[in-house]
C-alpha cells in the first residue's frame, strides 16, 4: 500500500484490513491521531483522506491506497500555525488536548466545504466527537471565528460568549 | 497584577493545536512489548484452578504474573493513612467483580498477547453475587467479604459514620411538616478520552522508568513502590500530561502489574487498556443511596435532617471511606440546619469497584438536598428562592461537625441566580448579604449552632 | 470476558475485487466471507476479536456505488456511502441523516448498513425500516446466480448473499419518526418510517423494535385510525432491551411515533 | 405530541482541596544565568491547567513577564511531592506552593540586586522583569543581570522552595463527628437555573438553557475558569439526563461498553450555557483563588430535576432521568402519603421496601 501522510510518500505492507490509526501510529510512528477508542465512537483519531475527515480506527488500511492522509502533524507547524490551530489556543479550546487533533482536523473540513460560523451547522458538523473537559462551546466559538476569518492574537484569549464577571472581577 | 487575572493562553496550548503533546501513548520505545489481562468473567466466583503454564511456553511470551509474584498483593488507595486494605493487585482465590484482573501477559504483539491470555487455564466455582445495594446492605445477606458487607474501619473501628448536632427529636416533635425522600444518582463512567494506559522501561543502572497518565504522580509512586516494597527511587515516574482523568487516574490502576511484567521480562512493556476495557473494568463514581427525612415549619424554617447513606463501593473499598466522609461532612449542602442525624455506610456490592470522581462524595449531596428542598417548597406552597436564601449559610453558622462557616458565599450566588432569571424577590431577600444573623433570621432555634470564625 | 484486544489478526485472506463482476466471483458460495462496505463494522469488530474471519470480501474498489433514477425507479448501489442520501426525500433521507455522525455516513455503506449483523449491544441496520417502508428490492448474487427480489426477502438471509444494490419506486409520501438523539455516536434506539406509494399502498417499518428491521402490517391494517394503528404496531414486532432501552419503553413509544408518522403521512398528502 | 418547558434552580457548596486536609504539595524554582526562570512541581495536568496557573502565579509574584517561565511537572526525579491533582487541590494548594517558592526567588533577586545597585534591598521591587529602585523607576537593573551576576560573581544559584500543607484534621468523636482542626480549606458556592423542554409521550428531555453563578474566589485566568464551569456543566447534563453505567440499576445487564452505548453528553446535546462569575476572595488561596474544577458538575442534576417537575409534574429522583423514567413517573402519577405531618416521597425506593432484617430508616413523629 502507498501511504502519503503529511506529504511523505509511505510504502506500507501488512493486512489491508488493519485500521488505518494502528499503522499511522505504529507503523509510520505518526502519534497525533490519538487511539481514544478504536471504535469510531470518540473522534480523537480522526485524519483528512484526500481532505475528507475520516475515523482512522474504522478505515481498512486498504482504503486509503494511493491517498494523502493529512494528520494534525500536517497543519501548521508550531511557528507557523494555521487559523483553525490559532482560532482553538485564543478561544482556550483545548484543555486536556486528546481530542483536539481530531477535533481540529474535522473542523478544518468543515471549513474547507465552505462551512459558516452558524453554531447548530458547526455542533452538526462535529458531532459525533467526544469532548469531555471542555463542554464544547469554547470549541464552537473557536470554529465560527475561524469560518468567519476573525484574525487572532495569541498572547491572549478570548472572553467568553455568556460570562459576566461580578463583583469587580478583572473585566 | 498583570499575570494573575489575565486571560493568558495555555502553557500547553501551541503544542495541543500541533499534535506536540507527548501522552503516555505516544511514547515509543523499540521492543516494547504489549501487556494484556486475564479477567474474571463472573461477578462473584471462587477461583479453583489457575495454570499458566501453556501461556508461558508459547513463543513470543516474555513473562506470565499472577498474585504469587506480588511482594505485597494487599495495599490500599489509603493505606498511607494507616488504614488496612481489601483489595489485591492479582485475584488470589476469589474474584469479586467482573473483569478483576487474575494474570497479565506480556508478548511481543497485542494479538499475542491476547493469544497468550486465552491459554491460561482458569477454573471458577460461582457464587451469589450482590447488585441492590439495599440488599447488601441488610444483615441477613450473603456476605461478600469475611467480616461482612459493611466497610470496618471508620475511626474507631466502626462500621458507620456518623455526624450527631442537637437535638434530633425535638426537631421532628416541633416541625409543622416532616418531608421525607429517596435519592439515587446513577454509577458514571468518567470517560477521558485517554484510556488508563502506562508503559515501563527497564534502565541499565536496575531502575523503572514509568510513563504514567496518573493524577497524582507522588501517590502512584507511593502505590507501586509499597507493593514491589522497593524504596522510592527504585522508580521515575514520568508523567503530568494526562488525556483527561476526572478522578479515575488516581487509581494507579495499571503502573503495578506493568512493573511486575518489566521485572520478569527484563523489556520494555505498555499495557494500554481498551475503551471497553475502560468502559467495563475501570472504576466508576458510585451509585448511592440517600434517604432524606426534614423537620421543617410551615413558614420554610428547616429545624432538623435525619440522613441514610449507602455509598456503593462495588467489590472493594478504594477511595469509597475518603468520599462517604467527605460527603457526610457536607451533607446538608448550602444550608444550616441545627439538629442533625447522619448514618453513612460504605456498602460493598459485585460491581465493578467504585472511586474518586468530580465532586467526590458531594455531588450525591448536591443532588439529594437541592432536589428534596424543591420539594419541601412545593410541599409548604413557599418560594424555592426564598425559602434558600432564608436557611443558607452565613458567617458564623456552623458546619455539620460544628465549624464556623467564615465567608459564605450561598446568597450571592442565589441572588444573581433568582437576578439572571428575572426573579423578582422581595425587598428584605434581595438585600440579605452573609453577615451574621440577627434579628428574624436568627430564630431561637438556631441560636445555639451559631459558632465563633475565630481562629479558622 | 468479552475484554478482547485491539490487534489485527494477520490470518485473514483479503479479496479486493475491481469490479462488481470479480466481487460475485470472488463472494462464491459466502462461505467463510466476510463481507466489508466501508468498514465501520467488521475493523472494529475484528479489532475487538469478536470476529476473526478467514477471508475479508473488501468492495471498496469493486464499483457498486451510486444513486441512479430512471423515471421514477431509484436504484442505490450497495456501496454508496449513508451520507450519500441524506438530501434524499422521507423517509429514506431523514433516516439516513439520523445515523452516526458525518463522518462515519461518509464512510459506512448502504448495503454495510442493511447487511450489518445484529449489534452486542445495541441494534444496527438504522436504514432497513426506511427500505422496506418503500417497498425495496435487493439485487443480490451467491454461486454466480444474480436476483433480485423484495428486501424482506432478502434480509432473511442476507448472510449468505452478496447485496449489489437496493431499488425502489419514489413514493408519493414518506415519513420518518425517530426518538432525539442528539449524541450521534449512538443507534437509533428506536424509528418508524412511512411511505405511501402512488398506487395507494401506505407501508410502515420499524427499526429498534427487536434485532432488526420490520414491516408492521398490523398497523397498515389499521392506518385509518392512527391511534389504533399505533397500538396494533405492537402486534408486528417483539421489542428488546438492550443498552438504549428497555422493551417496555419501546413498547410505549412505538404506538406514538407509528402515529407521528401517520400524521406527517397525513399533512404531507 | 405535547412538549412542555420548565425551569428549576439549585444552590450548593463545595470544599477545595482534600477533606480533612493533610495533603502536602510542594515546589522548587531555580533561575538560569538570563533571568529565566525553571518551575519544577509534581502537579500533573489534566487539562485542568496546572502548567499554565502555576506559571502565572510565579510570573506574578516574581515580577517577570509569563513566557520567561518553563513549567515542569514531567517526573518524580526532578519534581519535589504534590498529593496530586484532584479534590479541586491543584491551583489552591500546588498553587500556594509556587507561591511561597517564587516568594523565596523574589526575595533572593531582591538581595543580589541590593548589592549590585548598593540599595537596601527592602527598597527595591521587580516590575516586568527589572528590579526598580522604589521612588526611583529610572534606576533600575534587569533580572537578567542580576541572575548573571549571581552566577559569574557572587558564585550563586538564586532558587526557591515552597511547601503547603495543612494540618490532617481528625475526627476526635467517631459518635458526632466532631473533628480538632477544620476540615477544608476555602468552600465555593454556586447556585443553577436549568430550562428543559419535556417530551410527554416519549419522555424525553432536553435541556435548553443552564444559567450559572460560581463564586471562583479570584479568577486567576478567567478564561480557564470558563472552560472548567462550561465542561462540568456539560458534565452535570449527563449526570442530569444521559450517563448511566447501569442502565437496568440495579441489575448489571446491558452495561454499555462504547461510547455508542454509555450517553457521554456530544455537542448537540448543549444548551446555552451563562455563566456569572463572583470573585470572593479566600483568605488563604493563592491571590484569592478558590478550587471550583470539581463543583461544576455538581448543581445541574437537582436543577435539571425541578425544571422537569415545573414542565410534567413528576419527580424522578433516580438519575440520570432518562425517557423511561419519565413516562413511568407520568404513567404512576405518583402522590406522596400524607399521614398526619408526614409526607413521605419515594416509599417504594427505600431500603425499607426490601428490609428483611433490622436495617430501616425510622424517623420520628
Amino acid at each position: 500500500m502507498n501511504l502519503t501522510v503529511n506529504g511523505v510518500a509511505h510504502e506500507v505492507s501488512g493486512s489491508e484490513l488493519a485500521p488505518l490509526l494502528d499503522v499511522l501510529r505504529e507503523e509510520l510512528g505518526s502519534m497525533g491521531a490519538k487511539a481514544g477508542c478504536h471504535q469510531g465512537g470518540c473522534g480523537s483519531c480522526t485524519v483528512l483522506v484526500d481532505g475528507e475527515p475520516r475515523r482512522s480506527c474504522l478505515l481498512p488500511a486498504g482504503y486509503a491506497d494511493g491517498t494523502q492522509i493529512t494528520t494534525v502533524e500536517g497543519l501548521g507547524a508550531p511557528e507557523d500555525l494555521m487559523p483553525i490551530q490559532q482560532a482553538f489556543v485564543h478561544y482556550y479550546a483545548a484543555q486536556c488536548g486528546f481530542c483536539t487533533s481530531g477535533m481540529m482536523l474535522a473542523a478544518q473540513a468543515y471549513l474547507d466545504r465552505g462551512g459558516t460560523d452558524d453554531p447548530e451547522a458547526i455542533q452538526h458538523a462535529l458531532a459525533g466527537h467526544v469532548c469531555r473537559c471542555t463542554g464544547y462551546s469554547k470549541i464552537i466559538d473557536a470554529v465560527a471565528a475561524t469560518a468567519r476569518g476573525d484574525s487572532f492574537d495569541l498572547t491572549t484569549t478570548a472572553v467568553g460568549k455568556h460570562t459576566t464577571m461580578a463583583n469587580g472581577g478583572p473585566e | 497584577m498583570k499575570v494573575v487575572g489575565a486571560r493568558i493562553p495555555r502553557y500547553d496550548g501551541v503544542a495541543h493545536v500541533t499534535g506536540r503533546t507527548t501522552y503516555v501513548d505516544d511514547v515509543s520505545v523499540p521492543g516494547t512489548l504489549w501487556a494484556k489481562a486475564l479477567r474474571s468473567p463472573h461477578h462473584h466466583a471462587g477461583i479453583t484452578k489457575l495454570d499458566t503454564s501453556k501461556a508461558e511456553s508459547m513463543p513470543g511470551v516474555h513473562a506470565v504474573i499472577t498474585w504469587k509474584d506480588v511482594p505485597l498483593l494487599e495495599y490500599g488507595h489509603l493505606s498511607a493513612l494507616g488504614i488496612p486494605a481489601d483489595e489485591p493487585l492479582l485475584a488470589k482465590d476469589e474474584v469479586r467483580y467482573l473483569g478483576q484482573p487474575i494474570a497479565l501477559v506480556a508478548a511481543e504483539s497485542e494479538a499475542l498477547a491476547s493469544a497468550a491470555v486465552d491459554a491460561i487455564e482458569v477454573g471458577f466455582e460461582e457464587r451469589p453475587a450482590l447488585f441492590d445495594i439495599r440488599q447488601a446492605f441488610d444483615s441477613e445477606s450473603p456476605k461478600i467479604h469475611q467480616w461482612g458487607n459493611w466497610y470496618p474501619h471508620f475511626e474507631g473501628e466502626m462500621d458507620v459514620r456518623q455526624i450527631r448536632k442537637g437535638d434530633i427529636d425535638r426537631a421532628f416533635e416541633e416541625a409543622d411538616t416532616i418531608v421525607q425522600g429517596v435519592y439515587r444518582p446513577a454509577a458514571i463512567e468518567h470517560a477521558p478520552i485517554e484510556t488508563q494506559v502506562c508503559q515501563v522501561v527497564p534502565e541499565p543502572n536496575g531502575r523503572l522508568t514509568i510513563y504514567s497518565c496518573t493524577q497524582a504522580l507522588y501517590f502512584s509512586l507511593g502505590v507501586v513502590a509499597a507493593h514491589l516494597q522497593q524504596p522510592l527511587n527504585r522508580f521515575k515516574l514520568v508523567g503530568g500530561t494526562t488525556g483527561g482523568g476526572f478522578g479515575g487516574k488516581v487509581d494507579t490502576a495499571t503502573e503495578t502489574m506493568t512493573c511486575l511484567l518489566v521485572m520478569k521480562a527484563n523489556k520494555p512493556v505498555k499495557w494500554r487498556w481498551t475503551r471497553e476495557e475502560e468502559f467495563l473494568c475501570s472504576s466508576t463514581r458510585a451509585p448511592w443511596h440517600m434517604e432524606l427525612a426534614t423537620a421543617v415549619t410551615k413558614d420554610g424554617w428547616i429545624l432538623g435532617q435525619k440522613m441514610l447513606t449507602l455509598h456503593d463501593s462495588g467489590a472493594y473499598s478504594r477511595f469509597s471511606p475518603y468520599g462517604l466522609t467527605k460527603h457526610s461532612f457536607h451533607h446538608t449542602g448550602a444550608y444550616s440546619i441545627p439538629n442533625l442525624h447522619f448514618d453513612g455506610y460504605v456498602v460493598y456490592t459485585n460491581r465493578t469497584p467504585t472511586t474518586a470522581m468530580r465532586g467526590f462524595g458531594v455531588t450525591s449531596v448536591s443532588f439529594a438536598v437541592e432536589t428534596h428542598m424543591n420539594r419541601i417548597a412545593n410541599e409548604l406552597g413557599l418560594d424555592p428562592i426564598e425559602i434558600r436564601l432564608k436557611n443558607a449559610n452565613r458567617i458564623g453558622d456552623t458546619s455539620p461537625n460544628g465549624i464556623a462557616y467564615t465567608d459564605p458565599s450561598t446568597v450571592e450566588t442565589i441572588q444573581a441566580i433568582a437576578q439572571a432569571i428575572g426573579h423578582e424577590l422581595p425587598a428584605d431577600y434581595r438585600t440579605m448579604t452573609n453577615e451574621p444573623r440577627t434579628g428574624e433570621l436568627l430564630p431561637e432555634h438556631l441560636v445555639s449552632q451559631v459558632g465563633s470564625t475565630e481562629g479558622h | 470476558m468479552a475484554v478482547a484486544s485491539v490487534a489485527s489478526d494477520a490470518a485473514t485472506e483479503i479479496l479486493m475485487p475491481g469490479s462488481e463482476d470479480e466481487a460475485i466471483a470472488a463472494f462464491g458460495d459466502g462461505t467463510e466471507v466476510v463481507v466489508v462496505g466501508g468498514g465501520t463494522i467488521v475493523v472494529p469488530d475484528m479489532t475487538y476479536r469478536r470476529l476473526r474471519p478467514a477471508k475479508a470480501l473488501m468492495l471498496g474498489n469493486a464499483g457498486l456505488s451510486g444513486i441512479e433514477t430512471d423515471g421514477s425507479r431509484v436504484t442505490i448501489g450497495a456501496m454508496t456511502p449513508v451520507q450519500a442520501l441524506v438530501d434524499l426525500k422521507a423517509p429514506l433521507g431523514p433516516c439516513a441523516s439520523n445515523v452516526a455522525d458525518l463522518e462515519i455516513r461518509s464512510q459506512g455503506t448502504v448495503g454495510g448498513n442493511l447487511c450489518a449483523g445484529e449489534g452486542y449491544e445495541a441494534p444496527r441496520g438504522d436504514l432497513q425500516g426506511a427500505f422496506l417502508a418503500l417497498g425495496a428490492t435487493a439485487r443480490s448474487a451467491a454461486e454466480g446466480d444474480v436476483t433480485e427480489e423484495p428486501l424482506e426477502d432478502f434480509l432473511a438471509k442476507r448472510r449468505e448473499r452478496l447485496l449489489l444494490s437496493v431499488s425502489f419506486d419514489e413514493p408519493a409520501a414518506g415519513a420518518f419518526a425517530g426518538l432525539d438523539r442528539p449524541h450521534t455516536h449512538d443507534y437509533t434506539a428506536l424509528a418508524v418510517s412511512g411511505a405511501r406509494a402512488h398506487d395507494g399502498t401506505l407501508r410502515l417499518a420499524a427499526t429498534g423494535a427487536g434485532s432488526w428491521g420490520a414491516r408492521l402490517p398490523s398497523a397498515e391494517a389499521a392506518a385509518g385510525d392512527p391511534a389504533a394503528a399505533g397500538e396494533a404496531a405492537l402486534q408486528d414486532v417483539t421489542p428488546h432491551d438492550d443498552a438504549l432501552a428497555s422493551a417496555w419503553y419501546r413498547t410505549k413509544v412505538l404506538p406514538v411515533l407509528v402515529r407521528r408518522v401517520l400524521a406527517e403521512l397525513k399533512e404531507s398528502a | 405530541m405535547a412538549k412542555h418547558t420548565g425551569r428549576g434552580i439549585a444552590a450548593i457548596e463545595y470544599p477545595t482541596g482534600m477533606n480533612q486536609n493533610g495533603d502536602p504539595s510542594q515546589c522548587w524554582i531555580k533561575v538560569k544565568p538570563d533571568g529565566r526562570i525553571d518551575v519544577f512541581a509534581g502537579t500533573a495536568d489534566i487539562g485542568n491547567g496546572s502548567k499554565t496557573i502555576q506559571s502565572q502565579i510565579v510570573a506574578e509574584t516574581i515580577g517577570v513577564p509569563y513566557d520567561w517561565i518553563t513549567y515542569d511537572n514531567s517526573n518524580t526525579d526532578s519534581s519535589p511531592v504534590c498529593t496530586g491533582t484532584f479534590a479541586s487541590r491543584a491551583t489552591f494548594v500546588a498553587g500556594k506552593a509556587a507561591e511561597k517558592a517564587a516568594l523565596q526567588v523574589k526575595q533572593k533577586i531582591l538581595e543580589i540586586a541590593g548589592k549590585e545597585m548598593e540599595i537596601d534591598p527592602a527598597d527595591l521591587e521587580i516590575v516586568d522583569g527589572e528590579v526598580i529602585a522604589k521612588g526611583a523607576p529610572q534606576t533600575k537593573l534587569g533580572v537578567g543581570d542580576v541572575a548573571a551576576a549571581a552566577t559569574w560573581g557572587h558564585g550563586e544559584l538564586i532558587t526557591g522552595t515552597g511547601a503547603q500543607l495543612k494540618p490532617y484534621a481528625a475526627i476526635i468523636d467517631p459518635e458526632t463527628g466532631e473533628v480538632d482542626l477544620p476540615p477544608h480549606s476555602a468552600i465555593s458556592y454556586a447556585s443553577c437555573a436549568a430550562e428543559v423542554e419535556v417530551d410527554d409521550e416519549t419522555g424525553e428531555v432536553r435541556v435548553t438553557r443552564l444559567q450559572q453563578c460560581y463564586d471562583v474566589g479570584r479568577a486567576l485566568n478567567p478564561s480557564h475558569v470558563e472552560g472548567q464551569i462550561e465542561g462540568g456543566a456539560m458534565m452535570g447534563l449527563g449526570l442530569g439526563i444521559l450517563e448511566n453505567c447501569y442502565p437496568y440499576y440495579p441489575s448489571v445487564e446491558h452495561r454499555g461498553g462504547a461510547f455508542g452505548s454509555y450517553l457521554a453528553p456530544g455537542m448537540e446535546d448543549m444548551p446555552q450555557i451563562d455563566t456569572i462569575m463572583i470573585e470572593n476572595p479566600s483568605a488563604d488561596g493563592p491571590y484569592g483563588a478558590k478550587g471550583i474544577g470539581e463543583m461544576a458538575n455538581n448543581p445541574q442534576p437537582p436543577a435539571i430535576a425541578a425544571a422537569v417537575y415545573d414542565a410534567v409534574g413528576v419527580w424522578v429522583t433516580e438519575l440520570p432521568i432518562t425517557p423511561e423514567r419519565v413516562l413511568r413517573a407520568l404513567e404512576a402519577k405518583a402522590e406522596p402519603t400524607r399521614e398526619g405531618k408526614k409526607v413521605v416521597f419515594d416509599e417504594e425506593l427505600s431500603v425499607n421496601a426490601v428490609s428483611s432484617g433490622g436495617m430501616r430508616f425510622e424517623v420520628p413523629a
